[in-house]
């Protein structure tokens, strides 16, 4: 077993030593009726690396991998390119193999790394802290809300309807148990959000509004408005971003007055990986609200010697310590997919991510023009990022299968993700980023032209 | 050299990546495009590179060497696992791709699923939890579901005081009160008091077994049988399960719900704190409410997502809902799939055997000079517990602990259990070799005799690390969570008062 | 430009510094007549890490990888399977990016593992002392021959006329130059190598005799006979060996009496690379001849604390050091592949180096004995250890072409190897390892079978 | 903790690879099967991972800081080189398959010696050669073969002081005379020198342009003129060919043949020592002559690689033999042109134009304290060289170079070039940033004061690696080459002894 240093010879001397004849003298305690004799019946025995890699390889080849086709799929997970020295970082024994930085003296590389996160992360939301990582966008969103009721003491959160449908389904499950309210809705389709309808539903027992920026549709919804009416009712108001890249060529969430700003981190860094792990970001616009936050906070301070250095601090809100009374119970966060994203962020800086984003927009905005081109299809939105909703004359979940046979990944069809919303059938999400070439969009619109004719 | 940060060493005209300037054109960005700078920094990769390689060489890791934490598992994390998470066609691809595009990505799942069941002896899994505590919250939900399914509102959760945190934290997310049960001098659960407290207010207990004092819990089945006749379901948490993968299967103990870290047992890389993966296995009683989404395989052999849209093809309609989007995190099934595989069923055996060996031999090498307030009572399983007892005055055993970190270790598990005073958790796992335990004795018995004659100097403890005790009472007071442009110093005139006239 | 960190600014101030109002004030003694204005006419200007992989992708994708193909081509460059670690290691920034070790106090890590690697090299090939590598095999087998010129003061190589015919013509080549005199031939198409024909071309002129082990058929030569014949006339015997793992399974040259010993490591964790960079491996059986011996040499030492270090040493035979009267003119050496096979060698050690060459038979021997029942084919080699002789009632260039075409990798013809030599146009090299599976081996009877009816 | 050897710690029944044991077969090895045992040690992963990692850390690379080694060429090697050569296109295929399943290969390799003749305005490239020194051997080889071709048999080789070591054992090995040619005391070649010596016997004048002062020739084309007109060769070494790339070419300046490292110019990795990579650009009159295998295109625009076989197929008939097996280090070739496409033209221009600049900011910012010999003369290229005048009594370069590694630097080359006394050659390369440059000339002076003023305690330097001064004498009085099982202490008793009558 290449895993398994012990050899028959060091077994055999430290059952003497433990004064035990064989290793199952270890193990009386598990009653013998329970104890299993011999490896477990009806699975494989131990097998070589090379065989091994040899199954998963054919595994892995019964998927068709993005870069092998035109490729439009984004809704909350988006196909961006990661340079390599990204994942060379993020495979250095000492990142990768680390536990969590419980021991400060000897984990100033991850806390570094995470304090530069936390910054990275609080400047593009424009907010003033962050935390070190949640597990993904829609538990972060949950948590958003779970933190909102602490803060404002009320129980109800309203949920914009074009917030990501699996980020509202998280957030209804937990509620159920938490015995929170939650007023959700369906996207209406339409050029571009329905604020007056959403400003209306908040009311005196809101605790939160919670809107996704760019929204599920690829529109942007103004959150200034929403803001000023939640703080008018002493509400807060809660950014969901699925896409940070937006970011580099939007305002940030915060700017425009969100109080939490949570979202998916995964379009920077980290990659598709079919949908994990995936990275979750918190922040929050008041430093005041920093005790009420949710997940592991690294902090600067000194050491003995006044030098500089970082610690994992404000633990009193996290589960270990606080245990049934903690903020929330998350204990594991993504710290190497934190790695990942602060990394690739380092790369782009200032510069890099807003030339990025404007080559995403550049390339949507020609993606947009040319599918308006093509008969029987409609361009719905008013604005857009780097995905906008198309609406064509068919049932466009049968369009997206019948254009993967052709080797063509057009996109995410609303019916996949509203299943039980028949008026959705007929619309399609396009998300379109650097790594789409016009060429892409050309076949793209070739193959829906041939499927609508 | 000390490492400045990227903030103090990038610039904003910097970049990394080489990407074209966009000439205005036309934008659809309305009244929303962005003005204002963002305030971040960027470098080019060389500078990138030898900043984050000189920062992780301020990290202790598995790589390293021994990393005897104990609870948390720190096993060798196998570089083809890394590779296999790699190809192609699990690393790039989207999961809401048409099913037809990703039925390697769905067998994974599935063989995976196929793999835990049989280890665990259990009827279902929900495979999405993000993380060990994640998958507690599932498991716990499921129980709260199949309840409520019989109208049966129970609102306490048992949990015995040496539980993990998140235990009670979780139960107590979930609506219930949490009440502790208490540890008979074995340092297990007490059964008598646990049958005593049970009732028909007890929705559940949470269990960790092995236990947290590295003990496996002889009365299981009798707990679970007492609960289960009270009308409770057992949540076993399963961050120990590599103490008994393979000898022991959960299920046959009474188990309804346990969750599994694959990042644990299953040797996927921990990276400074995550991403974790922690699927949960159900008793046949709570299956019907495990939360979408799920892959099950249909009498034809295909294997099928069930989501939202498709669930009732596969008659799973008593879902609790959905705990995160997507399907979970692929990239540990993957490695934990490609650890399993390499293992197989006798190799997983070894593993537990080897786990459980090496913790003993550390038992029994320290128990003459360290407290082992459980040692008398037999063996202990994949850890070993000590306190402080008979540390000289004013030293304990955070002293130990940083002064192992000049022996070249990293701690371990301090203050936990909280039932052992001074606890230390030593989890040495079955990746090291006798010799590396017997090194790893000789500094442990060395700073143990230290601590036990008084040797002062330990307070000060680390001398040799990258930084010395760091001050957490002043991080705390003070937090400082984000870096900020420091402020001129005193006397710099400001820019108008430079130009001022 | 990602990899240039000097900004405008930067190169502003640091102009002013040096006193230079352009950067081509620093370009003063390049005569102006020669000086370039701009960028060189007819280049592409630079691109995005994203287009390059892209490039750089497509040109792969052009290429037949072996493991999409039953593969069987062996003839000095072997296919095994490479444990993931070792990539991961030889990634090590510390590794990769290291210089060759001339400061040693800082340069442990690579020492070190040359120490182990000069050792592990001397024990497989049974010798006293293994250099820190050399460029391949074919250019180690030149410097054997120039060692023992050197050290028997004579100027002829007596060539085995079943030496790989590439370092044949390496050797011939440089003794063109040196004014050294190679005795060589074909070799004889024969169960067994031409022992006899061999001693007999051995005089008191003779430097060395050069034996390849097993040869380019696939053949076992007894070299005791060989090293007997030669030690008789003064001569040494070089051995050549183009595939380690055999020295798992067969006897090592040094114990049957060769004085030198070379040879190509590739197959041991490096990898076939088109055939580049590989690892000459160079070895000799009596220590007294270490200062004739070409390359780097790492010894152990001590510091001025009396702690066990390494260090380069008995440079005074190198280049840098001895100029026009160094050993060889050899500078660079194969660190980085070095690397990879001494840490591949570590994870094998010798229960899996030898569970490796017996599995790589095991096949072989599958192999042949499948291939001999083919019409029209016959198995050549009496011995052999993974790779063998068959020759084809067909012209075995044209069967490996064709065969390619159905995405078979047949092996390597003779007719590639000897294009000059019409004769040997039936004969065809196969070479089967531990990546060979049964059903590869059928699929190529199969596909002979057809071919050759 | 020191590391110990694999021998100290690996056991020959260890293995890190899980193979079957194969029961005896049929076996075809005849009287050669292995019999005796070898003596390797194996480890499992884990401590295989260990072990390297931890040994690694022993190292100083261009990823943790700067590497001013003069005349090495220390830069950068990008990620995406590694990821590229990785391919399985790439790292899995055979020197040996037909050539309709290596397409892409042959385009590489192509592709790149389309580069290589463009930026040098040669006429040829061999690409085969292994190493720089290889390719330098290549090219006299060319030289000899064509002077040979023409009847002509020349004896010298002419060769600056300042030359690199390989330059004078190359043309040895090739059987020529080796000559000395003086330099002036600018630190260049003296043209009137050098044309005094020419004549009928001087088959090739070997010059490094950028020479080891890191100058500039500014004679180089009257030099190759003189030398032409004598009837000899030129042959440039090209190891500092990034100091001018894109700003000259060669062949503009009568060079005939001049090896490029790859290594250096291109970066591709060191990796310790290698492997590395010296293809060699030929003049007009030289390529007739090179070596097989090469690449050509054909009037149809498709690939073909020329070998042996079919060599007279491309008119190729006079090439004077083979280097080396195969078809050359294609490993770096993919590197090195994915780093020529991501820099493009103009971005091959930058990189000489900042290499340059940043050394002349080195030389600007010492030369007020360290004797620059030739800093009066003028710029200089992409390296500043220093010696130790005024250095205190008793203080060396060797010195001064060990006390900047405790300032946490590799030092710059030294000794070398010979020309200059106690000689430091700087060379910082194009990917140093402005505060690096600033950081290391901060820690440079700080060493020069010390060496000026005489601190004795650099003598014992450095203190803080993870060795202090080896002993080389030792090493090379009596080299320990391999390990070998260490004898037992004296007193122990041999087996025969401990169990005699």
């Amino acid at each position: 077993m290449r895993y398994l240093p012990l050899t028959d010879t060091d077994r055999s001397e430290m059952l003497a030593k433990v004064g035990a004849s064989t290793i199952d003298d270890l193990f009386v305690d598990v009653p013998e009726e329970a104890r299993l004799d011999g490896p477990i019946h009806g699975l494989p025995m131990h097998a070589s690396e090379m065989a091994v890699e040899r199954h998963m390889r054919l595994l892995s080849k019964k998927n068709l991998a993005a870069a092998d086709a035109p490729f439009f799929l984004g809704a909350g997970a988006y196909r961006h390119h990661v340079p390599a020295s990204v994942d060379h970082i993020i495979q250095r024994g000492e990142f990768l193999t680390a536990y969590t930085p419980y021991q400060p003296e000897i984990a100033q590389g991850t806390l570094q790394m995470l304090f530069e996160f936390q910054t990275q992360v609080a400047k593009l939301y424009g907010c003033a802290v962050a935390n070190a990582s949640m597990y993904d966008g829609s538990t972060a969103c949950w948590e958003a809300v779970a933190m909102a009721t602490r803060v404002t003491r009320r129980n109800k959160a309203v949920l914009s309807g074009a917030l990501h449908p699996h980020y509202t389904e998280v957030v209804k499950t937990m509620a159920k148990f938490t015995g929170d309210t939650i007023a959700d809705s369906s996207p209406s389709i339409q050029p571009s959000p329905d604020n007056v309808g959403l400003i209306a539903r908040i009311d005196e027992d809101t605790a939160c509004v919670v809107v996704q920026y760019p929204d599920i549709l690829g529109r942007i919804p103004d959150l200034t408005e929403i803001a000023e009416a939640a703080h008018a009712k002493g509400a807060l108001l809660v950014a969901v971003n699925t896409e940070p890249v937006a970011l580099g060529a939007i305002k940030s969430p915060g700017e425009l007055g969100a109080d939490i700003v949570v979202g998916e981190g995964q379009a920077i860094g980290v990659g598709l990986q079919f949908g994990g792990p995936f990275l979750g970001l918190f922040a929050v616009r008041d430093p005041k609200h920093v005790r009420q936050m949710p997940g592991r906070l690294c902090g600067e301070t000194v050491d003995a010697e006044g030098k500089r250095g970082f610690v994992l601090t404000l633990s009193t809100r996290e589960q270990h310590i606080r245990r049934e009374k903690a903020t929330s119970n998350i204990c594991t966060n993504s710290g190497l997919c934190a790695l990942a994203f602060s990394v690739h962020m380092t790369l782009l800086g200032e510069k890099g991510l807003r030339r990025l984003a404007a080559e995403n927009h550049r390339l949507a905005c020609i993606a947009a023009d040319r599918l308006a081109r093509v008969p029987g299809v409609t361009v719905l939105n008013e604005l857009f990022f780097n995905e906008f909703t198309i609406r064509i004359e068919a049932d466009a979940r049968q369009v997206v299968r019948d254009l993967a046979d052709q080797g063509v990944l057009a996109g995410v069809s609303l019916g996949r993700l509203y299943p039980q919303v028949e008026e959705f059938s007929d619309s399609l999400l396009v998300a379109v980023t650097e790594t789409t070439s016009e060429e892409d969009i050309e076949t793209l619109a070739v193959a829906l032209e041939e499927a609508l004719s | 050299l000390e490492e400045p940060l990227i903030f103090e060493i990038g610039h904003a005209e910097t970049t990394g990546v080489d990407l074209p300037e966009i000439s205005e054109g036309r934008s659809r960005l309305g009244s929303f495009a962005r003005n204002e700078t963002i305030g971040l920094p960027g470098l080019t990769e060389p500078e990138t590179v030898r900043h984050y390689t000189r920062l992780s060489r301020q990290n202790y890791a598995i790589d390293l060497g021994l990393f005897p934490l104990g609870s948390c598992t720190m096993k060798h994390n196998p570089r083809l696992n890394e590779k296999v998470a790699r190809m192609p066609g699990f690393a790039d691809v989207h999961p809401l791709q048409p099913q037809g595009t990703v039925r390697g990505a769905l067998e994974v799942i599935n063989e995976l699923a196929e793999w835990l069941l049989k280890l665990t002896g259990m009827h279902g899994v929900a495979m999405s939890p993000k993380a060990g505590a994640h998958g507690e919250l599932c498991g716990i939900l499921c129980i709260r579901a199949a309840l409520e399914a019989r109208g049966d509102a129970r609102e306490v959760v048992l949990v015995p005081e040496s539980a993990h945190g998140t235990n009670p934290a979780t139960a107590a997310f979930a609506n219930y009160r949490v009440e502790n049960i208490p540890a008979n001098e074995d340092g297990r659960v007490d059964l008598e008091a646990l049958k005593a407290r049970l009732g028909p207010d007890v929705a559940a207990v949470m269990i960790t077994n092995p236990n947290t004092c590295g003990l496996f819990e002889r009365d299981m089945k009798a707990i679970s049988d007492a609960v289960h006749e009270a009308g409770g379901f057992v949540y076993c948490d399963g961050a120990n399960f590599n103490a008994i993968v393979g000898k022991v299967r959960p299920g046959d103990l009474g188990v309804d719900a346990m969750h599994i870290n694959l990042h644990k047992t299953f040797s996927t890389p921990h990276g400074g704190g995550g991403p974790g993966s922690g699927p949960v296995v159900l008793s046949e009683a709570l299956s019907p409410f495990g939360p979408l989404p799920f892959t099950a395989r249909t009498a034809d052999g295909v294997v099928h997502l069930a989501e939202e849209e498709n669930a009732a093809e596969f008659g799973h309609t008593q879902a609790f809902g959905r705990m995160t989007a997507f399907h979970g995190q692929m990239g540990m099934f993957t490695r934990a799939l490609s650890y399993i595989l390499s293992h197989g069923a006798d190799g997983l055996k070894q593993v537990a055997e080897d786990a459980v060996l090496n913790a003993n031999y550390i038992l029994r090498s320290l128990e003459d000079l360290l407290d082992a307030p459980f040692a008398a009572s037999g063996p202990c399983m994949h850890e070993a517990l000590f306190g402080d007892q008979g540390f000289a005055e004013g030293l304990s055993t955070l002293d130990l602990a940083k002064a192992l970190i000049d022996e070249g270790y990293h701690p371990m598990t301090m203050y936990f259990p909280l039932v052992v005073h001074g606890a230390m958790l030593v989890e040495p796992t079955e990746t090291e070799s006798k010799a590396s335990l017997d090194q790893f004795i000789a500094a442990l018995r060395g700073v143990a005799e230290r601590a036990l004659a008084g040797d002062e100097s330990m307070k000060q403890a680390p001398y040799y690390a990258p930084r010395r005790r760091l001050d957490e009472t002043q991080a705390a007071r003070k937090p400082v969570l984000a870096w900020h442009e420091p402020a001129p110093p005193a006397g710099t005139p400001t820019l108008s008062e430079q130009g001022g006239s």
